[in-house]
């Protein structure tokens, strides 16, 4: 297989990999947070929160892009204060990439679990409640696992966005092979230059494997879940 | 433990105003569909927050709604067992009935393999809810309230799905838990059966108020509380000694009007207990009866005849210091020529006056 | 950083670079527009290569380039090409482009963003024909895109590079347009304030040394002196 | 109508291998929790597709697995009152009740009022299911089956949740569905009186199987059934002609070895009818009791005395060509020479033997 | 307010209105039927259908813009298809503006849907069915209003995203001011132009309180929908 594939072009799958991984993993905890309070909560700053959530989704994402640039890069205010306390520079770095493919993916990833806790019956956490488990513990040990099937959707709706965006990406942190040239920065290169739509093809073909391996597997979890769930 | 409850809240079109108290023991709700039995659990288990309420457990403030107090439901320690079963579809019946376990702080609650016998889910430790019958259901809820350890248990007509058999298996543990134990439960039902049977106290609600409240022998034979039990249901009590358990396993009682023999006691000699009769068990003869199977007869004097509303009479007699009621037919009546101030002999089966009538 | 239409060229130059000097080269491809305002917003480029002037300008006046580096490395023409095998036009103040089109719609860039779209719209303007065709204009996001709706038929005529045109077999360069009717079509190229390698610098120059200019010319660019 | 069903199917542990035919009237299905009710409910529904089977509505096949026939549920017009009560959450209790309605292709069904008013559900018309009490949303969930205007009726404990005013209430009104509509009914119950009052058929089922199965009468006083019952429900089954109705209202039967009075009969004068009297209300006598309340007293003799598990003795008689069951003391038993031969009289109070252990 | 902005922008505002609901509108009954196949359906091509649906997540939208070019426009086979058969052209069309926005849109749509239907209690259809509903009736009376907030949530995602779905539109359709020209479109092109920054945010302003307004009217109608059925 390596031989059709240039050392590029394989570190831009190996990149894609890592930042959508990388990407959803670090996004999943922010997301159920976020869905539990847009699903449960009733705060002020309530429907503030949610149109923020869905920002990336309306905007153009060159203009999400931009808007991360401004923000995270070396000089934005975010990104100057995480690197001088933390030492983290998203700024064309392939962690950058990963910010911006789990901020773009992350409405998706929102609503499905949104979606999974409004369908949670409340009676059984008052169930859990009454045998002494604390919010906490009730969220652990009913909602959670309930879920689960959202969560897993929600993951892989993020996933497969993470694969294939592009236009944040590039606005954020460029497209340095090796660092920050991601699969879709790949194939939209090859598809600037003149007889690329060959190569394009292929990364193009690479990219949907990928995904339909991920896809496949979130089906067979959620399956799996439910059919435990039914009892069977 | 005693559990005080005051309440007051109202949905759309009904409201709840209720207060009482409820002894160690079993205190019954019983009522119609829709008088409040739920809501009432509910609040005492922390899940609704009633719009003005004090309930207290012991000295223990779990709800003041004037001092904005409300504790937690985790952190009440009550046990629920709910109209609907509830359980987790995703834990298996074994880790839904240990469920409570995780979070009990005090160690040592029953034993689960006890509990598993007892309420015979062992087959179905593997299973996952979802495809459990609906009385399989009840009793894994059954089982996982009672395994947290609770201090107090909430049952919402734990037993209507179950059948008969069942019931006389799980009856008999249910009382072991509120005498050994000495954990209260609050229990709704609508069986005068399992009332007459558990019910240390009766709460009769209706129509979200408090009609009658009190010693469960009492609000049995409440002759205002009849129409809510249902008239076959009418009966009264009578108060007798326990003096001997005989030879062939009777046991000897003693009331004012004369000698009774019960199948089993309550209690040991010496005691006093409180026996519950039915109206349709209780015959009523001009002559002492002789050469029957009944074994109790006692002598007494008519006090009222009641007309019923169909061809029937109810007899309120005047045993010792106790009443006594015999529903009777109205021909019987004025074949006996019944009226007031004549004596008669009531002749009552043994085997009538089962175990489950007896309040401690 | 260098702007996506020289990809093909670039390449060629590194990996000669690369393999001559063992130095390693990493260019990273974008609109020129999004390079300047990262390289504006901190990014950590040693040389910036760009499609229009008006960008580097913006990362100049940013201060960000370093002093006396910045040249003028490439141009390249504006050419009218069609689907297929077409009949050359002569193109001349007032020709008439609109009768050609007919019903069919002319592909550029973007006319106010794109350079491409840029140079394409004020060579219409200074040809006269612009008002007329304007109802007309398929608006692309990249010159690259135009060129893709000429090759697949959608547009019968497009305004694409020269060096775009020639990749293509399935469209004709039906005719150029003169260089005065637009401004001239610049690559300017310099080294920015972030470069410390002294490779950097010896890159740049070689980019304008004769190995370069008959790549770059390969690949149909007109070389600037 | 004539359902017959024939059933073979197994889950993970558990094999249901019953067949069984429901005649018109109450078919009640009777047994332990998980002995496999709600799966034959369910596949008679359509709901469940089981492994063999066949399922006949009297001449219409709704099952056969061997033709690979199988009518989908909503062709099979049978009406199911779920064990839950499965409303539907979006739709007002009034658009709940009425949702069968729009499908039920021919006319005239039951009033929607009448339903309304019998059970009670005319204040929650306008209310949504999601806060209705247990017992409210149970009777929206019969109302709704009995609109559909179904040819039959499955009821999977339908009233298991309601106290004993409703029941009285709702019982009669099943008692004219079977009777006057002449729809026949296939009903899951836990509740011997229940049963007693409604089933003109009981298929006692047990882990699957059919255990006994037959007309109430005869399965109600089977001894190989009491146990599944309970002991306090064992009876026997009496055969009388009803002769007259008296002017005091009491109808008066005649039986061979003797003369009863009852307060109501289920039939005109001139009909043969059959009681259940429960052995528990049944009073042994040597001479006979004479100015006594109870009105029957029947001659017979004693056949045999059955030593029970505690102190009591089930003693059985022949009276005429029936036989009847009489629970007494073993004190009571001895005391008396009870014997196979002995002459004795049994004293039955008439107003125990109630109109709900009647079968027609 | 018309002082501010220029008619272009004005009719792109329109447009991407128009674009939007319309994509969003059509697309409803295919991504409650793919839902419903998704979540319900056994059949051979089940996951193929479901890797289908999620293609336009997982390309760049350039990919996907020139994919529908290839099939939908003049030249393409279905193109010419509908073209000679019905009419129907969408190539450099509003109507191919929306036809991108849809697709784009589609997988999240499909998504919030089919977990909405797989939340539905199938013992809830049962019981329909014994009131002799037919399958469908089943699903038009009991299911659909169920999953309602899940259609609602989809058709929000959807629309969002048609709002801000820019690669796929321009290349697809290309950019024709007053005809094709989206609201990110003409972000876009502000963007391109150096100092284009200002007029590009008023842009995004209006992007944003337009898909605003439409989340707040939908989180007010799942609102409304869940309270209904909560039974108060
Ligand atoms: N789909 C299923 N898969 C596996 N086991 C099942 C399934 N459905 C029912 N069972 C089992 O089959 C047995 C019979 O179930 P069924 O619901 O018919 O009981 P039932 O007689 O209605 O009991 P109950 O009175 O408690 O409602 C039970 O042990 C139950 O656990
Ligand atoms: N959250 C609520 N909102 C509005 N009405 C309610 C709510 N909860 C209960 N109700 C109504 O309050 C009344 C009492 O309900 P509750 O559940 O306490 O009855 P219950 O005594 O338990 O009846 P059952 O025996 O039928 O279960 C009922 O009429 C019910 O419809
Ligand atoms: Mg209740
Ligand atoms: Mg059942």
């Amino acid at each position: 297989m390596t031989d059709w594939l240039s050392p590029d072009e394989w570190r831009a799958v190996a990149l894609s990999l890592r930042v959508s991984s990388v990407a959803t993993l670090v996004s999943l905890p922010f997301g159920i947070l976020t869905a539990l309070a847009l699903a449960r909560g009733r705060f002020p700053g309530h429907g503030l929160l949610n149109g923020l959530v869905h920002l990336p989704l309306i905007l153009p994402p060159v203009v999400t892009g931009y808007l991360l640039l401004l923000t995270f890069g070396r000089k934005g205010y975010v990104g100057q204060f995480l690197d001088q306390w933390f030492g983290i520079v998203f700024a064309f770095r392939w962690t950058g990439a990963a910010l911006a493919a789990g901020i773009m993916g992350f409405p998706l990833m929102v609503r499905a679990i949104r979606l999974a806790i409004e369908a949670v019956d409340p009676k059984l956490e008052q169930a859990a409640s009454t045998l002494g488990a604390s919010r906490l513990w009730v969220f652990l040990t009913v909602t959670l696992p309930l879920i689960l099937p959202g969560i897993v959707a929600g993951a892989i709706l993020a996933f497969a966005k993470a694969m294939g965006e592009f236009g944040a990406t590039i606005t954020f942190v460029s497209n340095i092979p090796g660092q920050t040239q991601t699969l879709p920065s790949a194939i939209y290169a090859f598809l600037q230059v003149p007889g690329g739509e060959t190569q394009a093809a292929r990364l193009v073909l690479i990219a949907i494997a990928v995904a339909m391996a991920a896809l496949l597997l979130s089906e067979w979890v959620s399956r799996s879940i439910a059919r435990r769930i039914a009892g069977a | 433990m005693t559990l005080s409850v005051t309440l007051g809240h109202s949905f759309g079109g009904f409201t709840l105003d209720v207060a009482f108290e409820a002894p160690p023991g079993v205190t019954v709700l019983f009522g119609r569909s829709g008088c409040g039995k739920t809501t009432v659990v509910n609040a005492v288990a922390g899940l609704l927050r009633p719009q003005r309420g004090r309930i207290m457990l012991d000295d223990q403030r779990l709800l003041d709604t004037n001092a904005r107090v409300a504790v937690p439901p985790h952190r009440r320690r009550i046990g629920y067992v709910f109209q609907d079963a509830r359980l987790f579809p995703h834990m298996t019946v074994r880790q839904n009935l240990s469920y409570g376990r995780w979070f009990a702080r005090r160690g040592n609650g029953p034993d689960i393999g006890h509990i598993v016998d007892l309420l015979g889910i062992g087959p179905l430790l593997t299973r996952r809810p979802g495809l459990l019958s609906g009385g399989e259901r009840q009793r894994v809820a059954i089982g996982r309230a009672i395994l947290s350890n609770p201090r107090l248990l909430l049952m919402d007509e734990p037993l209507a799905a179950l059948d008969e058999g069942r019931k006389a298996e799980i009856l008999p543990y249910l009382e072991r838990l509120r005498d050994g134990l000495g954990l209260p439960i609050l229990y709704v039902s609508h069986s005068v059966a399992e009332v007459a049977r558990l019910a240390t106290t009766v709460i009769l609600l209706d129509g979200g108020r408090v009609r009658a409240a009190g010693p469960a022998a009492c609000v049995l034979s409440d002759p205002q509380a009849a129409p809510l039990f249902g008239l076959r249901e009418a009966g009264a009590i009578l108060t007798a000694r326990v003096t001997a358990r005989e030879a062939d396993g009777l046991v000897r009682l003693d009331c004012q009007a004369g000698t009774l023999w019960l199948p089993d006691a309550p209690a040991a000699p010496g005691n006093s207990v409180r026996l519950r009769v039915l109206a349709q068990d209780v015959m009523l003869a001009l002559t002492r009866p002789e050469e029957i199977s009944a074994l109790n007869v006692l002598a007494g004097t008519v006090q009222e005849v009641i007309p019923g509303a169909g061809h029937d009479a109810l007899v309120r007699l005047r045993v010792g210091d106790d009443a006594l009621l015999a529903r009777i037919t109205a021909r019987s009546a004025g074949a006996l020529a019944l009226a007031p101030g004549r004596p008669v002999f009531a002749v009552l089966k043994s085997v009538a006056v089962a175990p489950e009538s007896m309040g401690a | 950083f260098a702007a996506t239409s020289l990809k093909n060229a670039l390449d060629t130059i590194a990996a000669d670079y690369e393999a001559a000097t063992g130095n390693s080269v990493t260019i990273s491809y974008a609109g020129a527009n999004a390079l300047a305002k990262q390289i504006i917003g901190g990014a950590p480029a040693d040389i910036f290569i760009s499609a229009a002037v008006n960008w580097m300008d913006a990362v100049e006046t940013e201060g960000l380039v370093v002093e006396g580096t910045r040249k003028d490395l490439l141009g390249n023409t504006l050419v009218l090409v069609a689907h297929g095998p077409a009949a050359p036009v002569e193109i001349g103040p007032g020709f008439d482009l609109k009768g050609l089109l007919g019903d069919g719609r002319l592909a550029m860039a973007m006319v106010d963003a794109v350079p491409a779209g840029q140079y394409g719209k004020a060579a219409l303007q200074s040809l006269g024909v612009w008002s007329a065709v304007e109802p007309l204009v398929a608006q692309t996001e990249t010159v690259r895109s135009a060129l893709g709706l000429v090759a697949s038929g959608e547009a019968p005529y497009g305004i694409v590079y020269a060096t775009d045109a020639a990749s293509d077999p399935r469209v004709t360069v039906v005719g150029t347009f003169p260089e005065t009717s637009h401004p001239p079509i610049l690559y300017p190229a310099a080294l920015l304030t972030g470069a410390t390698d002294p490779a950097d610098r010896a890159f740049l120059d070689l980019l304008s040394g004769a190995a370069a200019d008959a790549v770059f010319a390969g690949h149909g660019f007109r070389i600037v002196d």
